[in-house]
């Protein structure tokens, strides 16, 4: 049995709480939710990209859908906002098992491009439905997250709120990442005539991650909807499908804690360059290439690989 | 029958783009996502030598293709080539990786706004039956297909285009029989982006150029070169026509809105019902 | 045990197989044998699903597995090894070995997640170790498999295969590209799994290497069976012979 | 000694910080597609606060400016919103330029307890009325009332609109389907094009086809620029544009087929033209003077739009000083401010002050703007 690693999760979870106390800006604990969004929804995407092979450029989609379905259901039709989660899940987690069943069976740049261009539509759709989503214009008046009392209406509280599932995330990840399951998609991406020929469904089983991570990549699009209480297509939109492609990359396809440091590094670029803001494309594109060229395994990989020669 | 004639214009450009998809795709097997930040290039440099330094069409025209294939073979030799583990998910990367860059720089070279390139010539509007098309629309017509054209030529008679062929067919093969597989790789990149400047140099005075214009534009294209099935030549001419027809009778039946999204519905539904498009061989299966 | 009946396979306008019927017999090593091309590869492929048939039929212990998509096959009790490998190349062999344990025992996603299968992990941990040393390659369990030797890696996926604990074995090629010493070493690997009680099939060029193990031969051309038999039937055999004259020395 | 030093340095700076000055955000779009709109607003604001800081500030406390760049996206805007009201603790906050942004950060501005004073058109900004937020331009249904109201005058009926699908079009649309059916006006076509759209031929020969006595387009950006070039390949005669292509910029993209569009426009961009009796005359000029002497680049509406937040805020913080209260009702009692828009007259029911007169039909000739006859 492999033995799970607590520190990087215990390590999180200090780390959080620590700036969740002594920060008090508003400011700053919002930029710390969304990255934590942000490293969620990379995660999820590494899940399919570093585990599993499934090249997906159309995530945003997901993330739009979960985002839009919370929205919708707070805001015109009121809703508790806690109910609105599972719908959201399961309406991306459907969403992605119908488009997945025909998509899935492709490979390598078809598959690429299939998902962009899911996503590509869905952005459309968000737009162009603007008697269900707001069009471009956006949907106002999302409403607060509160359960048996509590409260999430105000930013400190809303960032404990995701610091507690953000950590729980991760420790299931952690979960994940030693168990039986890990070792089957490794495999499935590695070589699917093999798993095959070893007894894995290998359609069944990447459909079933695809339209999990969907799920999943919906709910944190739900939490960030309750946050911003205020969505629009254009933070869904092809370029935040590639930014999750880059922030998996750089932090490292294939460990658990690229998607985490991938985002964290490239989450924190806006706002330590927002005066030069010209330039954050551009650390985008250029982290990217260096990776892919030179650092295979990103920096989660390379840090492994360190570790392992001092040991 | 308005539609016929704006679409042929697009599906022209469409046309283009798709060709420049698959000679990449022809001779390395690899698709380039950055293949539509080569026709913003295109515009840009028209933009650059025609209406800021002011140098006659006919000159800056070749001028701005060159540049292109130059960009383009230093592009194949930073990111393709240096790229250590070729694997597929990686290649598809580092293409992403490369089009934020080429953007990036174009939108610090020529700023983030729209820019007017001017026209070629005076415009005029000539009355055809059911519509009307202007004179740029029949220049940007006429010279696609003059280009495409060439192309073939070029594919079918002379030696690069020999050895880009034979490249695709077995590249160790090819290697044997004194082909210099990298160089045609090389060489793919820089006619390729060639290709897609020439398109870009075209639509420029009707359309504007600006940074970010490449995305939709290589979306399109690659949209086009699968309809008309990825790696046949007159497939992704007949793809890119199609899909501006499409594209153009889709503003005519439905809210316009909807138009771009055809693009993709499009690449859907190929990829669903038929992978290799309307006119391509049917791929052998590899287990 | 394993009965072909009249496999006709087609890719596009090429005749593959053509009409092509054996039986494999319960417990004993069965060799399909023929030059290059002559569709052996591509008869494992449609044992084991990858490639359908345009006609004939597939039975595995009297069941029809004609149709059966490749996962199924396994899991009625076919388990093969390819000509390239398949090994993961980012895990380490042991953690390959893996692959058969899981197709094997599709051990509960959520039981594994929540580490409530302690006994169960200890359990495989130990068959893990007994068939790797059944192999011989203990040595280089914790070795990613591109740094180790050919030979060894060809050991190894036996294991692997072993271990997911099949009635019928396909082997592809097992002894291409080894070296004489490997070639011994792995049909004495391959005689202990048929001890165990494990049916073989094997496609192998090496006549040599069949001579000391096969009980019985279906030699193919050309997408056609033209022989079948003992080793020694087959050995002379004129249309087999005819076969190899000018292809391999048989 | 260090310690009590410190102490003493910390107070020092809490009592210039209360005293001396006081701090004004600024959230403009000054790169992304709506750059001609935000560009001319954030160079404005900064060319106004280094003016009235040169003449001792607003009753002796200097306007520090916090500007940051919301290239246009919504959710930049929040972001730079939530950093301006609690990172950088301003009092008020000019912008953002889009209307969409401008949505966006609607809520929070009383949430933070920040008044804000959008530079955006549109009058979905201002109703349902928001106590903290406030607008400096024309509406949109203010720019439509003037468009049918010319289109009467000259014996058109029949309007044929095609309207850009973002924030500014969508609302455009609006204001346009409810100021025709008012003025009685009758929508014969209804279409839309993508803010990155390269072609709308297929929408504008439909159009065509319903033989409209007028086109009316809205958008900003490029994208109306082209709807001209198409219309003119078309044949498409009387095409009527927004206000938010009351720029230079505009002219320029779209070149020859400019010539003869007609928009409403506020009075700056005809400044020189108007005569001078015009009330509003003085001040144009002077803005007009000032601003391209300092930039030397032509005025822009949108200049003036952040002239007015500017000066809205200089005159209510004048009456209020730092009590945010008083300066909400002194911002919601403007009266007969004559700005570079028009006459501002606020209410505690409008936040926007201006009526259709701010707008004069204008049209294109040349190259030039000029007044509609």
């Amino acid at each position: 049995m492999r033995k799970i690693n607590p520190f990087p999760a215990l390590i999180a979870a200090f780390i959080l709480a620590a700036v969740g106390l002594t920060v008090e800006n508003e400011y700053y604990l919002g930029v710390a939710v969304i990255i934590m969004i942000h490293a969620l929804n990379a995660t999820g995407l590494n899940i399919l990209l570093g585990y599993t092979g499934i090249i997906s450029i159309g995530q945003a989609a997901f993330f739009g859908i979960g985002a839009y379905i919370s929205g919708v259901l707070s805001a015109t039709y009121g809703w508790n906002a806690l109910l609105t989660f599972p719908v959201a899940f399961m309406g991306a987690f459907i969403i992605a098992y119908i488009i997945g069943w025909p998509v899935l069976r492709l490979h390598g740049h078809y598959l690429a491009m299939a998902t962009l261009g899911f996503g590509m539509i869905i952005y459309i759709l968000m737009n162009e439905m603007d008697f269900i989503t707001g069009g471009p214009s956006g949907l106002m008046g999302i409403g607060d997250i509160e359960f048996f009392g509590l409260y999430f209406g105000l930013d400190q509280a809303y960032f404990v709120l995701m610091s507690v599932y953000f950590v729980f995330v991760l420790f299931m990840l952690e979960l994940f990442d030693k168990s039986f399951l890990h070792y089957k998609l490794k495999f499935i991406k590695s070589s699917e005539s093999a798993s095959n020929s070893y007894g894995l469904d290998t359609v069944q089983t990447k459909l079933l991650v695809f339209a999990f991570v969907a799920g999943f990549t919906a709910v944190n699009g739900s939490l960030y909807a309750f946050f911003v209480h205020f969505i629009s297509p254009v933070s869904f939109s092809l370029k935040y499908s590639i930014e999750l492609v880059a922030m998996a990359t750089v932090g490292g396809l294939g460990y658990i804690t690229g998607g985490v440091i991938g985002a964290v590094i490239l989450g924190l670029v806006p706002e330590l360059f927002a005066s030069a803001e010209d330039y954050e494309m551009l650390i985008y594109g250029g982290l990217l290439a260096v990776c892919v060229m030179f650092v295979p395994g990103g920096i989660a990989g390379t840090l492994s690989r360190l570790r392992k020669k001092d040991a | 029958m308005q539609f016929l004639y704006s679409g042929l214009t697009g599906g022209s450009i469409y046309a283009l783009v798709a060709l420049g998809y698959n000679i990449i795709y022809n001779t390395t097997g690899l698709i380039n996502f950055a293949q539509g930040e080569f026709v913003m290039l295109g515009g840009m440099l028209i933009y650059t030598l025609f209406a800021v330094f002011g140098m006659p069409f006919i000159i800056a025209f070749p001028l701005a293709v060159v540049t292109a294939l130059i960009v383009g073979l230093l592009f194949e030799r930073v990111f393709i080539n240096l790229v250590r583990v070729k694997s597929d998910i990686n290649l598809i990367t580092v293409t992403i990786a490369a089009s934020i860059l080429l953007r990036d720089f174009a939108m610090h070279i020529w700023g983030r706004d729209t820019v007017t390139v001017g026209e070629f010539m005076p415009v005029k509007s000539i009355e055809l039956p059911g519509g009307v098309i202007s004179n740029q629309s029949i220049m940007v017509i006429a010279v696609g297909a003059c280009i495409a054209f060439i192309l073939h030529l070029f594919l079918k008679r002379s030696k690069y285009g020999r050895a880009m062929r034979a490249c695709f067919d077995d590249m160790t093969a090819a290697g044997i029989c004194g082909i210099n597989a990298v160089m045609v790789r090389v060489m793919s990149f820089g006619v390729a982006a060639a290709v897609g400047a020439a398109a870009g140099v075209l639509i420029s005075p009707i359309t504007f150029v600006t940074y970010d214009d490449g995305l939709m534009i290589g979306l399109k294209g690659f949209a086009a070169a699968i309809l008309g099935g990825l790696g046949s030549f007159w497939g992704a001419v007949a793809g890119g026509i199609l899909l501006g027809l499409l594209e153009s009778f889709a503003a005519t039946i439905m809210p316009s809105g909807y138009k771009d999204a055809i693009a993709f519905v499009v690449i859907l539904l190929i990829l669903f019902v038929k992978p290799a498009g309307l006119f391509g061989k049917r791929m052998a299966k590899r287990v | 045990m394993l009965e072909v009946r009249d496999i006709s396979v087609r890719f596009g306008g090429v005749k593959a197989l053509t009409d092509v019927s054996f039986t494999v017999k319960a417990g004993s090593i069965s060799a399909l044998i023929g030059p290059n091309g002559a569709g052996k590869t591509t008869m494992f492929n449609v044992v084991t699903g990858f490639v359908s048939p345009v006609a004939g039929s597939v039975k595995f212990m009297d069941k029809d597995i004609t149709k059966a998509k490749p996962h199924r096959v396994f899991n009625s009790g076919i388990s093969r090894t390819f000509q390239n490998l398949n090994i993961i190349p980012e895990l380490s062999l042991r953690e390959n070995m893996y692959l058969g344990i899981i197709g094997r025992d599709k051990p509960s996603v959520l039981k594994s997640a929540f580490r409530l299968n302690k006994q169960y992990w200890k359990t495989t941990s130990d068959e893990i170790d007994t068939f790797l040393e059944f192999a011989g390659v203990q040595d280089f369990q914790h070795h990613r498999p591109s740094s180790v030797p050919y030979g060894v890696l060809k050991n190894f996926e036996m294991a692997r295969a072993v271990i997911s604990k099949p009635k019928l074995l396909l082997l592809d090629e097992p002894a291409a590209g080894l070296n004489m010493a490997e070639k011994e070493r792995l049909a004495g690997i391959v005689r202990k799994v048929s001890a165990d009680g494990i049916t073989i099939l094997m496609v192998e060029h090496d006549m040599q290497f069949i001579s000391s193990l096969a009980q019985y031969v279906v030699c193919l051309n050309f997408g056609e069976k033209i022989a079948c038999g003992t080793y020694d039937e087959i050995r002379n055999n004129q249309a087999v012979l005819k076969a190899y004259l000018g292809d391999e020395d048989a | 000694m260090v310690r009590i030093l410190a102490v003493m340095v910390i107070i020092l700076s809490c009592l210039t910080a209360f005293a001396g000055e006081v701090k004004l955000g600024a959230l403009f779009s000054e790169t992304g597609p709506a750059s001609y709109l935000g560009h001319p607003e954030k160079l404005t604001a900064e060319m106004l606060v280094a003016e009235i800081n040169a003449a001792g500030g607003i009753n002796g406390d200097k306007v520090v400016l916090v500007s940051y760049d919301t290239q246009g996206d919504e959710q930049r805007t929040i972001n730079y919103f939530k950093r301006l009201a609690t990172k950088d603790k301003v009092f008020a906050v000019i912008g953002p330029t889009t209307t969409g942004s401008s949505l966006a950060v609607k809520d929070l501005a009383e949430k933070f307890n920040t008044p804000l004073i959008s530079c955006a058109a549109s009058a979905t900004i201002v109703t349902p009325v928001n106590k903290y937020v406030f607008k400096t331009p024309q509406s949109d249904i203010h720019a439509a009332e003037t468009i049918f109201k010319y289109m009467k005058s000259k014996g058109m009926k029949k309007a044929a609109i095609i309207t850009a699908q973002n924030g500014f079009g969508v609302t455009g649309r609006d204001a346009l389907i409810e100021g025709a059916k008012v003025q009685g006006i009758e929508i014969v076509s209804d279409e839309k094009f993508g803010d990155k759209d390269k072609d709308m031929t297929s929408q504008l020969s439909k159009i065509k086809s319903a033989s409209p006595d007028a086109v009316i387009c809205w958008g900003v950006g490029p994208a109306p620029a082209i709807v001209a070039k198409n219309a003119k390949d078309l044949g498409i005669n009387n095409l009527f544009m927004s206000h938010g292509v009351a720029s230079m910029k505009f002219v320029e993209l779209a070149g020859t087929s400019a010539d003869g569009l007609k928009l409403p426009a506020g009075r700056l961009i005809v400044a020189d033209r108007l005569a001078d009796s015009d009330p509003f005359k003085p001040v144009l000029m002077q803005y007009k003077k000032d601003y391209e002497g300092k930039f030397n680049m032509p005025v822009s509406a949108f200049g003036g739009h952040a002239y007015d937040a500017f000066s809205l805020f200089k005159l209510a913080y004048e009456k209020s000083g730092a009590d945010k209260d008083k300066f909400l009702a002194a911002l919601a009692g403007t009266k007969n401010f004559k700005g570079t828009a028009g006459e501002f007259n606020m209410t505690e029911t409008d936040h926007n002050g201006l009526t259709s007169d701010a707008f004069i039909m204008v049209e294109i000739r040349d190259g030039k703007f000029e007044i509609a006859q």
